[in-house]
């Protein structure tokens, strides 16, 4: 049996959110440094399942694998590869950032980091368990803290945010446990008997076994919930919603990680178990993908919402997503995942810093701001290279991923046009973020913000964390790629083993 | 050759970029030392570039011909779902050229950037940002292939966008950063475009690879053409070509070092630099086609900028559409096929231009104004600038022996072989240049001064010390100084000469102003451009004609603007008189920065507004309409529960009723 | 059961049975309803004599003749205001009960005629108290028991709801 | 000749006519009255039951007697009746000592 890293890492957080829970509820200080290092432990541990990560060796290491219940074939099914591993890093860093960055939270703060922590362990769930009823079970529960969050630590339209946010994703799980049981109870059970073991189920051809029409359906129940989550056009209202009423680290975390949960499920399940499927409908994902490119790009143009231009930023950049996976070639798929890792750190960011002047104002709103570099020199300085690499400026890890993307989704023939129309986004992108950089912090100062302070302190630490991270694979994009390449390419396999 | 290791290349833009990162992060608050650091830095990195240059132009001379005098080194990147990305160097004549124009001009307008941005507060960051931009553009000009060319190629736009926008707290240098950004980034678009089609037909990055597969017809026909047409784009962004041309004049808000280093000798030269470092595969495109595209742009750039600069009375204005008119020049030489006269061009006016853009900063340094109206009678005053700045108007007019004339004469030779209609534009241009820049000379050092009548100067007020003149009225007061300018007049006596910081570049830029063309002329064989074709003999018959009718034109441009502006025998307002509305169209750069705001604000904010409309009520409508609804249906349902005892007991009595008459006719028996 | 005496017993006291109970469902004056549902209380001992259930006879006039009788005797006095002869009118679905009633006696006629029951000699032929007071707290106690504790917890639960704070 | 039918017709008749009463009646007392009617209905069916059905006496092992099940039913239904018919008019009291009324039509807070 293997140390169980993966179980440790999951369920960590969940110790640490009974702990926090536990702890007398006037001695913040503690509570935040219980969180705090309950997050930081399984940070530590996934940096060390990524150090130990054999990237030369194929397929899922760090497995677990023990029967639950063993009648309905469920298993406690967990491990990591090349799709996974990112995901979870990504996971815990921005949760540890996420508490840093909620030091000064005094409402309730037990409950609070209580909940963040579950909010960590419902998604580190979601992204290394294996089995698909595990996998269902993570994705509610990752649901409960967020609403929580949202609804009690807010803005003033939490109620409507929250409730949206949770509708949408329960009428998208609804459809996908019916995907999942599809998938259940039509698989190939000659050999193994009922198991919702997804590396099992991939082995059934659905689509040859029972028809395109079934396997579409099957195919459309399952990645309305993950498209839901992803998001994109058009699904995708809840997001702004959400993201404006939500607090600093929530919102970093539903950017950061939330949304790469439908990426990573789309080719975790959608990919491995229906590629026939995927394949007939790559045209509808890839016009959806442009358009949430083009679309999220425009609508954040015209925003006077910090915190809203970025939530549909968040659209358009996971409309990359949704092209490297539409656009099925390797390169793209790898692009796809790497996307998702890069826009968790950049978006991150960028929350981040809208947080922290968002503390120090009390406004999000740009038309508020102008010519705040004067004063604020370091935090203009974060935000412009926040900014640079959400609009792919190389040598920042935005453009790594951008560029693998286009590069594998023109590789396509069938996905030229949308790759070049999704190029354009670019350019749209860079209109938006350079002209809300000059409204905020260019130009002359405006009168009323003359004594505001520069960040210092904790503020300052995720931000340098994350530019440290963003420039690093930017420069070398070895350190993620080469991860993550071990998990693309039997996804790939699968493809040609069938024939696409 | 054997001297000089491809690997040593590193270096060179290794020493900038540790520069900027020990500026950035340690000694920003020591302004000296960084300066220090950063000119040091750039030093070294001309010194490696001229043991490059210097080991390529031994193999040269003795003979060495084709390959032998390129030499590349090519690592992965890295490599994802089989697409290899690479990184690699490349060192032949055009990189080895390149390499010592960047660094040389870099390295003077660092030294010139002491004396002017003097006092800055922003003064390390100011020189922490020339060094990344040192570091960008030698990325750049050493690429091998498209990838990193692009990476180079985004991050000088990144530098442009950061030195631009230098005074931020000045909305016009915010915008104009911004503005320069947008608009080569479209350009870059097409460059993207442009890599991607090429990718994918040849899977490729690399310049050899890709004119080894064109060759072989991998990329061929008119796909060929639209690659190189969007890679072309990019140029047009880049070079500031029409129609992507708008953002540098408005560029000029930046600090005036920037403008020469940036917006008129290095980055802006970068599209001519891709143009003539892809020029194969632009050849190779069936009919030169691409050329055809490259050669017109770039002339209709070139009389289009140098119309504007004909009645812009803004110095840096009038030098910025000159910069424009003259990357068309390039464009359009390399467009007819004349590859070496168009890098040759590329060269000199590194020099002159460097050279034009720092004399208009000593200008404004000693007046602390940009308005030419508001000049003249200085050649007495600032003689070192005014010797400098003639030297190379004269080499922008194109007289001989001025380096320009060298080039550009053999740009209108190409293109009289080639297309007459081009060498015609060429030529009303080329008479533009000669006459809008001395035009320029005959307002700011001629005649008599015309700012506001001398006054109890303040600066002379503040003794000799140049730095404290400088120090009250530093380039970043600019805007203020102007307008204290007309309030209380700075008067004749308060000008003075640049302190030597900035007159020596001058002096030394000066030189290859006058000396540089001689390389390239045909009493030294043409050793440039056959060095920039790799040792290929280049035999050009010389066009006596074009040559003897461009010094004409030159001197009659020169004439004609002596008596409009020194003997003032022709009014100046001779066409704009009759014709005010022509005057006003072309003041007004012929309304394309209106067009432009007007798509940018109508169209693209407008569709941008329909989009969020369309997303907070159709989208969103339809998600929140799907909620209403199904709440609706229950509001409408819950209507049956009345709270009526006899009428729930009614309901279940009917219902057992109806359950039993189904049992019973179904017959079942349960 | 062949004795005619008992038929003709039958028949006069469902008659005066559904007479009464007819009277119950639609006289106006609640006061008349109550005395007539006393008159159905009776005829129904009367059925359970016929059926030689003496005891249960005995019950019925007890419990529901007497107890029962006087508590709803008691409500309509405590209720009771003006308009006495309109006290027990028809609400606005008397028509739609009509049917439904009918509806539900068709259904258990229709049953009843259809079930062909398993009569026999088994059957209760002679007065049986004694035998239904041993079933009753010998194999029957514990549900006893539980009736009587209901007893009382609705006559706790009657007091308590109807009591004036 | 009396029959089982007869009784279970009566029953049925009866059952009826109460089930009419409970709910075409607008007065709670009235309703009560009917629901006695239907009480009584369904004991002279269980009575006749008792009367004349004869379950397989042998098969059950029970001790209690067959033929007293259909009269120990009865009695627990009085009982519950007498129960019911308390609770029941205690409630009549109650609302109408609160709202004035005992008329079922406005008791109608239990909507919506």
């Amino acid at each position: 049996m293997s140390p169980g890293y993966l179980t440790l890492i999951t369920f960590l957080p969940l110790l640490g959110a009974i702990v926090t829970a536990l702890m007398p509820k006037d001695n913040l200080r503690a509570i935040r440094l219980t969180a705090a290092g309950f997050a930081f432990v399984a940070l530590v541990l996934s940096v060390i399942v990524w150090v130990q990560y054999d990237t030369n060796a194929a397929g899922l290491q760090f497995v677990e694998k023990v029967p639950w219940i063993p009648s309905l074939g469920i298993t406690y099914f967990m491990g990591v590869d090349g799709l996974n591993l990112p995901m979870v890093v990504l996971t815990t860093l921005l949760t540890f950032l996420a508490i840093l960055a909620s030091w000064h939270i005094t409402l309730r703060t037990k409950f609070y980091f209580a909940l963040l922590l579950l909010l960590e362990m419902g998604i580190v769930g979601v992204f290394t368990s294996l089995d698909l009823l595990l996998f269902f079970l993570f994705w509610e529960v990752e649901l409960i803290p967020m609403y929580l969050l949202i609804i009690i630590w807010g803005g003033p339209r939490r109620e409507y945010a929250a409730i949206k946010f949770v509708l949408y994703t329960i009428a998208g799980s609804a459809l996908m446990l019916a995907g999942i049981l599809a998938l259940y109870f039509f698989a190939d059970a000659n050999v193994s008997g009922r198991t919702f073991d997804l590396l099992e189920l991939a082995k059934t051809n659905y689509a040859l076994k029972y028809g395109p029409v079934f396997s579409s359906v099957v195919f459309f129940l399952l990645i309305l919930g993950f498209l839901i989550k992803l998001p994109s056009f058009p699904f995708h209202t809840w997001l702004p919603d959400a993201h404006v009423e939500a607090p600093t680290a929530v919102s970093v975390i539903l950017a950061g990680v939330l949304l790469k949960m439908g990426g990573y499920a789309i080719i975790r399940i959608n990919a491995s178990i229906l590629p026939q499927a995927l394949h007939d409908w790559a045209y509808v994902l890839a016009i959806m993908a442009v358009i949430s490119v083009i679309y999220g790009a425009c609508t954040s143009m015209v925003q006077n919402d910090l915190k809203k231009m970025v939530a549909y930023s968040s659209v358009s950049h996971m409309g990359y997503v949704l092209l490297g996976i539409a656009a099925l070639t390797p390169a793209s798929m790898n692009g796809a995942v790497l996307q998702m890792f890069t826009h968790g750190t950049i978006t991150g960011m960028l929350f981040l810093l809208v947080g922290v002047i968002y503390d120090k104002t009390h406004t999000r709103l740009i038309s508020e701001f102008g010519g705040l570099a004067a004063r604020m020199p370091l935090y203009a300085t974060l935000f412009v290279m926040g900014g640079l690499a959400s609009l792919g400026l190389p040598g920042m890890s935005g453009f790594v991923a951008e560029f693998t993307v286009f590069v594998g989704s023109y590789l396509n023939p069938n996905m030229q046009l949308f790759t070049i129309i999704a190029a354009a986004g670019i350019v749209i992108t860079a209109g938006y973020i350079m002209w809300m950089l000059q409204r905020v912090f260019f130009g002359p100062l405006v009168q009323k913000w003359q004594h505001i302070e520069d960040a210092r302190g904790i503020e300052v630490v995720p931000l340098v964390v994350l530019v440290v991270i963003i420039i690093a694979v930017g420069v070398y994009p070895a350190l993620v790629t080469n991860v993550i390449g071990g998990g693309v390419a039997p996804v790939m396999a699968n493809f040609t083993k069938a024939g696409l | 050759m054997e001297s000089f290791s491809i690997e040593y290349l590193g270096l060179i833009p290794l020493f900038p970029l540790l520069a900027f990162v020990i500026i950035a992060l340690v000694t920003r608050p020591l302004k000296r030392l960084s300066a220090y650091l950063s000119i040091l830095a750039v030093f070294a990195s001309l010194l490696v570039s001229a043991w490059a240059l210097y080991s390529l132009v031994i193999a040269f001379l003795s003979h060495a011909s084709g390959e032998a005098l390129v030499k590349e080194l090519t690592v992965t990147w890295f490599s994802v779902g089989g697409v290899a990305l690479p990184a690699g160097l490349i060192l032949d004549p055009l990189t080895a050229m390149m390499l010592i124009v960047v660094t040389i001009v870099s390295f003077l307008v660092q030294v010139y950037s002491q004396g002017y941005m003097h006092d800055d507060p922003g003064y390390s960051k100011y020189f922490a940002f020339i060094s990344l931009f040192t570091t960008s553009m030698l990325i750049l000009v050493m690429a091998n292939n498209f990838l990193q060319l692009y990476i180079g190629w985004e991050l000088v736009g990144l530098c442009s966008y950061l030195l631009i926008g230098f005074w931020y707290h000045k909305p016009e240098a915010a915008a104009a950063a911004k503005k320069a950004f947008l608009t080569t980034r479209l350009g870059d678009l097409g460059l993207l475009v442009g890599i991607l089609i090429i990718y994918f037909t040849t899977h490729s990055f690399g310049f050899a690879e890709i004119e080894h597969e064109i060759k072989v017809g991998a990329l061929s026909g008119g796909l060929l053409t639209v690659a190189m047409v969007c890679v072309f784009l990019g140029a047009v962004g880049k070079s500031a070509q029409f129609p992507l041309h708008v953002w540098l004049p408005d560029a000029m808000e930046g600090p005036t070092p920037v403008s020469a280093l940036i917006h008129a000798a290095t980055m802006v030269a970068a599209g001519v630099y891709l143009v003539a470092r892809t020029f194969e595969m632009f050849a190779a495109s069936p009919d030169q086609q691409a050329l055809l595209v490259v050669a017109y742009v770039g002339g209709f750039t070139a009389i289009f900028a140098a119309s504007m600069g004909l009645v812009m009375n803004d110095i840096k204005k009038v030098m910025a559409y000159s910069t424009i008119s003259q990357l068309g020049y390039m464009m359009m030489g390399l467009g007819v096929g004349a590859y070496a006269a168009g890098v040759f061009h590329l060269f000199n006016h590194a020099f002159f231009k460097a050279l034009l853009f720092l004399g208009s900063g000593s200008v404004i340094h000693a007046v602390h104004d940009q308005d030419m109206r508001n000049m003249g009678g200085l050649g007495g005053k600032l003689k070192i600038t005014f010797v400098t700045m003639l030297f190379a108007s004269l080499a922008l007019a194109g007289i001989p022996p001025f380096s320009g004339f060298w080039s550009k004469d053999e740009i209108l030779a190409g293109a009289f072989e080639k297309d007459t209609l081009l060498y015609i534009i060429g030529a009303v241009a080329a008479f533009f240049t000669a006459f809008y820049i001395f035009r320029a000379m005959f307002m700011t050092f001629t005649g008599k001064y015309r700012g506001a009548p001398a006054h109890d100067s303040h600066g002379s007020a503040g003794g000799h010390g140049h730095d404290s003149v400088h120090a009250s009225a530093s380039p970043e007061d600019e805007l203020r100084a102007k307008v204290k300018e007309h309030a209380s007049g700075h008067g004749e006596h308060g000008i003075h000469e640049s302190p030597w910081v900035m007159t020596v570049p001058l002096i030394l830029l000066a030189i290859p102003s006058l000396l540089s063309g001689l390389l390239g002329s045909p009493f030294m064989g043409m050793a440039f451009q056959s060095f920039i074709e790799k040792g290929a003999e280049v035999h050009e018959e010389l066009n006596y004609t074009v040559m003897m009718s461009s010094i004409a034109i030159a001197v009659a441009g020169i004439l004609l603007s002596s008596l409009v502006y020194y003997f003032k025998i022709i009014p100046a307002n001779l066409i704009s008189r009759p014709l005010p509305w022509l005057h006003a169209f072309v003041l007004n750069k012929y309304a394309m920065d209106d067009l432009y705001g007007w798509i940018v604000n109508s169209v693209v904010l407008g569709a941008s507004r329909a989009a969020l409309w369309f997303d907070q009520y159709v989208v969103d409508g339809i998600v929140n309409g799907v909620a209403n609804l199904v709440g609706a249906a229950g509001g409408a349902l819950r209507k049956v529960e009345t709270g009526q005892i006899p009428n729930y007991g009614l309901a279940i009595f009917a219902g057992a009723v109806v359950i039993s008459a189904v049992l019973i006719i179904s017959g079942s028996t349960l | 059961m062949n004795d005619p005496i008992i038929a003709i017993a039958f028949f006069v006291l469902a008659a005066v049975l559904l007479i009464s109970a007819l009277a119950v469902v639609m006289l106006r004056n609640i006061v008349h309803s109550a005395l007539f549902l006393a008159l159905a209380f009776v005829s129904v001992a009367g059925f359970y004599i016929l059926l030689n259930a003496e005891f249960l006879a005995a019950v019925q006039i007890l419990i529901y003749a007497g107890a029962v009788m006087i508590l709803l005797l008691f409500a309509i006095m405590l209720t009771q205001r003006a308009n006495t002869p309109m006290s027990n009118v028809s609400n606005s679905q008397a028509g739609l009960a009509a049917i439904v009633a009918a509806a539900v006696f068709v259904v258990l006629a229709f049953v009843l005629s259809k079930t062909s029951w398993l009569t026999g000699a088994a059957a209760v032929t002679q007065p049986n108290t004694e035998v239904l007071g041993k079933a009753l707290f010998d194999y029957y106690v514990l549900p006893f028991e539980i009736a009587s504790v209901l007893l009382l917890v609705a006559m706790i639960g009657a007091i308590v709801i109807a009591r004036e704070d | 000749m009396l029959s089982l039918n007869h009784f279970l017709l009566l029953g049925a008749v009866l059952f009826s006519i109460g089930l009419y009463g409970a709910l075409s009646r607008r007065n709670a007392v009235a309703i009560l009255m009917c629901i006695e009617l239907m009480f009584n209905a369904v004991n002279i069916t269980l009575v006749a039951f008792a009367r004349f059905l004869a379950p397989a006496a042998t098969a059950s092992q029970s001790l209690a007697p067959v033929s007293t099940v259909g009269q120990v039913f009865t009695i627990f239904v009085i009982t519950v009746a007498a129960a019911e018919a308390a609770v029941g008019l205690a409630i009549v009291l109650a609302i109408y000592r609160t709202r004035r009324t005992i008329s079922v039509e406005d008791v109608d807070l239990m909507k919506w």
